[in-house]
């Protein structure tokens, strides 16, 4: 199969959903004459022109407000937020809007609206730009968090992102867009809610998203070498969350490691962990362990934020741990 | 020119708004309406003014101060007042409430109680009319101390910016809460803040329905004609507090009692009189007429069922998943 | 001793910080004429007039904006946000600066403001003023979430974080501020990061804050006539939280039940959850039960309201779950 | 009047700004600095011209592209460049970099990445000023796409409504990253918005520093003098791309050449040339001791240790409890 990199995965969803439905259409900081600060939507204005691809003023709120309003009218809005950094600015109307209006009108409107963002550190961007902060998200209902770790899983589950009546966060990894994977030529959508095993085995199970999975496939080798077998459970999407695949591995197992690029502190972690000593406390051969960000800021200094950020050695360790 | 039929119209809306609302206080003050309840009373020119400028196919937006928006946009009085009860049959199916009415069969998209939240989603609103390409616009309320959030800011510059059918009507009531719009807005003209945005600006009396409506009829012209946004200024009074919990301590007698010898309901029946467009007959059968739809929306909302206990978890998507709570 | 209520204790701590010291300052929507939303600013304004006590826009991104700007300026701010659901519209202010700033300037500024700000439903505001999301504000570093239950917790926690040097984030109920409470007439302080046990027991734990330690005591009392003591630790404060209180609780009791009023999934009740079964793996006889609200934006009718929120009845069948 | 001094110094602040930046493009390169490095290249004139209107006890605030302001503050460039290598010795120690420096001994408050985002924070230290009825002020610089940010329009309608010493400097380069001033505002002539606040605008060329000096030292007195606060649109240009790893493909050639040509610094250095101010072996002198500071910085910086891994935890919060992570 041919190899893309992750950003022109999302380059082809969007394409193809444009061309498919004229009310597909995509709004953003620098997206159009400036191809988008990642790449992924090179191209795009080219094609659709600037009616369908339009560049606005850094006005985070408004971009989702206006986003709103236009998914109301029946569009499908794929507004792009540069980074989740900016999320936060724009939390009032991601929350308390675009969650929650569906519920609060009974019914009477559809949210289908995909927000694209890209969330991460690992590039010395410090404190204010290096956002992993999913678990907000998830935990305020009346939005899908939809998090890919490869191109594959990007195209497919963007495509269906869009396509859904609900609204969505898309995040993406600013460590990823680079990345290449098999992607087929053919149309494929992946459904939301369903997880995947990236790497089978039998001794312990590493729950994990987006870029954390490169790092526990990783772990995953380094403890093949010790005679471990770690399975690499790869979420996909946070909400829904595969809740099945997620017990039924750790069932097997009996071991488990979430890891995260978050902060560990109330982190999506915490539930996951929580959840399976609720659902699998008899089962459990140790305590589940969790790998995460430090909770501090993310600093500048590429020593600091090494430290500050998980990696799959601190995998490796605390599956180890609970293995051995 | 208005005809008269339009003229009895505009006041009809404004006493069923003005007569429901006092129902409404009655039901809040038995509990049987809980919550923010914001009361519209003394504001129903603008409203109605406005609303009746549309077509039935524009978009009109709100906040949490909606009745009148919604009545006057043609809602359903007794599906109002289900809502306000809570019950299953009201607009939102109980979901919303006074605050989070909508009724998307007439466009309009309600009722949003973050101060100032409603501005880009109305202008997102004209934005799909532009994108469409057809003679559609969108009207959006907000009061005076809506002006100094930051989002109505980014509203106004995105509006302006890529030219969107979007009319934004203040209703400036002189307080947010218990704050004077003098202590809250460095520009107290809220319309001169349209020249910020290089957008016209009006300012007009919002006690006189017939002002309002005038005005509204040039402006949505305009806006239909491809101008561009504009903002309107209603200057306008509310004669109860801010919500039902509110005494409104913080107002001068003389202040309240100089705003209600403005009310727009008594001013436009005496209109419809002196110009013989209206018998006192025909205006106290209209009185009848409202206190019957009164009565019947009132027990239509105590006769209806809650919203059943397996309603919890309904609409919090349209699309369902095995792994959601309770799917 | 004299008992007052919650929303007086809270004006007396501010009365007492800023009769001691005048770079305390108070601003906010309606809190000065208006007297505030929930009457905890009254008279303050005809005792320290406008200077001390200002009224505001209704511009939270500003407000929080502009007491950071005084504090880093060294006056210490206590700026009021009407209720937590605007806190959103100001969140970019708060996480990605006051939680910031001191860290990525290299500790050159201390951020000596305190955010108060009222939480929680109950009373049929619907969707958007109901909210409990100081899981977000525990999960970010960089601020101190303080969270009082009763009206002697409020004011001596409330002093001791107007002198602190670092933000915190003070969250009051807006079901608790008529509660009454003994409150000495003298000056007293509570420090930070001290939970408290306020009814002993030995059969199960219930770790809970704010409005829930009323339910939990509830709760317990009814536990109580079925032979069952359980204990109720408040934690009062959830940055700083005071772990060891919990796991000295848990060790003992060797089950728990935390109860929050905020959404479930991925709640502060998850890692409380989740660091007890790292901690006590094998002292625990059964999994941690969590009492939280429904998944759901809070909905406005009366019965589906209730249903959404968490109450002494379900933290009760919690306990009687893990301990018959 | 300014001095032949202070004109010298002028020069000398800007030169020093110019080169110190091209030796950080340089370290850029050779990976010594990371993450987002945004070059103030082309805008010397208005930290320079602004900053010194100032007393020494004023505060000054920043963006993320605050090199420029950092230095013309008076920042020492040795903690600057180990800032940037990040370093133990930065001015953050190392915890910062390039967007978030700070000199809190300067009263420069630094250094945030969010765009608009200091603006209410600079309104804060006004207040703070007005708060102690001391006779300083607040300068804020942010760029022109900052202007549609809400919490900009926050910003202004606070400043003036409790008219505090705060003067906003819109360093208006034409773009914000790729985007041209006019897809952005609604009224791109960004000075004119002050009209929505009731509040002075006035527009200078940022390519001229004794232009720039002038209206500051102006306005400074204007608002020292509790007037309240102003805006200053100061045209001028970035020559490098928005940060490091912009190409800067969306601005035409001629475009760019042209501004290049109003450069400020040659311009300054005809101006003390033709005025006898300074001889050409002055300025060649300048730029040695330049040369010299900016090779010192490097060295400096390159030689300083990291931050040790214990310091990851340092300064999360001033005050620590048992309980914390690693207390
Ligand atoms: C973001 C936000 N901040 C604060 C509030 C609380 N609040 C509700 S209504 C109101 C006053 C609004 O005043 P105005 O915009 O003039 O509208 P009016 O109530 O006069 O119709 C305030 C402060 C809110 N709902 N949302
Ligand atoms: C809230 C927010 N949105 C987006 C960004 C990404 N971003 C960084 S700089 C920038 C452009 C800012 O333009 P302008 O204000 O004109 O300043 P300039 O870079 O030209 O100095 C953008 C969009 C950000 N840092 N913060
Ligand atoms: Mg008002
Ligand atoms: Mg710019």
């Amino acid at each position: 199969m041919r190899e893309i990199r992750y950003y022109e995965a999302l380059i082809e969803a969007m394409a193809e959903e444009m061309r498919r439905d004229e009310d597909v259409f995509l709004m953003g900081e620098d997206i159009g004459l400036f191809g988008g600060t990642f790449r992924a939507t090179e191209g795009l204005m080219a094609e659709f022109g600037s009616r369908r691809v339009r560049d606005t003023p850094i006005a985070e709120a408004g971009i989702i407000g206006l986003a709103l309003g236009a998914a109301f009218a029946g569009l499908r809005p794929v507004p792009e937020l540069m980074t989740i950094n900016f999320a936060i600015v724009a939390m009032d109307q991601i929350i308390n809007h675009v969650a929650k209006m569906g519920y609060m009108f009974g019914g009477q409107v559809k949210l289908p609206l995909t927000i694209r963002t890209a969330s991460g550190g690992g590039t010395q961007k410090a404190a204010q730009h290096s956002h992993s902060i999913e678990s907000w998200f998830v935990n305020a209902p009346g939005i899908r968090v939809v998090i890919p770790s490869t191109p594959y899983d990007a195209k497919g589950l963007l495509k269906t992102s869009i396509r859904s009546d609900d609204p969505v966060l898309f995040i993406e990894h600013e460590m990823l867009y680079s990345v290449k994977g098999p992607v087929p030529e053919e149309e494929y959508l992946i459904p939301l809610g369903q997880a995947e095993v990236k790497r089978a085995g039998s001794d312990v199970t590493i729950v994990c998203w987006s870029k954390m999975v490169i790092e526990a496939l990783a772990a995953a080798e380094q403890l093949g070498r010790e005679g471990i077998g770690a399975e690499v459970l790869d979420l996909r999407t946070l909400d829904p969350l595969d809740w099945e695949a997620v017990y039924d591995s750790v069932a097997r197992t009996r071991r488990c490691v979430v890891a995260e690029e978050g902060w560990r502190t109330v982190g999506v972690g915490a539930e996951i962990a929580a959840r399976i000593q609720e659902h699998l406390f008899h089962e459990l051969e140790a305590p589940v362990q969790r790998v995460a960000a430090a909770d501090v800021p993310l600093p500048y200094a590429k020593n600091l934020e090494q430290a500050a950020l998980p990696h799959a050695d601190d995998i490796f360790r605390a599956a180890l741990k609970i293995t051995t | 020119m208005l005809t008269d039929t339009a003229k009895n119209r505009l006041y009809w809306q404004m006493l069923l708004i003005r007569r429901i609302e006092e129902r409404v206080a009655e039901m809040y003050g038995e509990q049987q309406i809980g919550g923010f309840t914001h009361l519209y009373i003394g504001q129903e020119a603008v409203a109605v003014g406005a609303i009746s400028a549309l077509n039935h196919d524009d978009y009109v937006i709100s906040t949490y101060r909606d009745h009148g928006h919604f009545l006057a946009r043609g809602g359903d009085p007794n599906r109002f007042m289900a809502e306000l009860f809570g019950r299953d049959t009201g607009i939102c199916r109980g979901k919303g409430g006074s605050m989070h009415l909508a009724d998307v069969d007439r466009y309009f998209y309600g009722g949003t109680g973050i101060v100032g939240g409603s501005m880009p989603i109305a202008v997102g609103l004209a934005l799909a009319c532009s994108y469409r390409e057809d003679d559609r616009l969108a009207l959006c309320f907000f009061g005076d101390g809506a002006t100094n959030q930051g989002v109505w800011h980014e509203a106004l510059n995105f509006a302006k910016l890529w030219n969107l059918p979007v009319i934004f009507v203040c209703e400036n009531n002189f307080y947010g809460i218990g704050t004077d719009v003098r202590f809250s807005s460095a520009l107290s003209e809220v319309y001169k803040k349209a020249s910020g945005y290089g957008m016209p600006g009006y300012r007009i009396n919002g006690m006189d329905v017939l002002e309002v409506r005038q005005l509204c009829d040039e402006v949505v012209k305009h806006v239909r004609a491809g101008n561009g946004p504009a903002l309107i200024e209603a200057r306008c009074y509310r004669y109860q507090g801010h919500s039902m919990t509110d005494p409104g301590r913080y107002r001068a007698r003389a202040e309240e009692d100089l705003w209600r010898k403005r009310d727009p309901i008594p001013r436009l029946a005496k209109l419809l009189i002196d110009e013989r467009i209206a018998t006192e007959e025909r205006l106290a059968e209209i009185d009848a007429e409202i206190e019957e739809i009164c009565e019947t929306a009132a027990e239509f909302a105590a006769s209806s069922p809650e919203p059943p206990a397996s309603a919890l978890y309904d609409y919090v998507f349209a699309e369902r998943y095995p792994s959601d709570p309770h799917a």
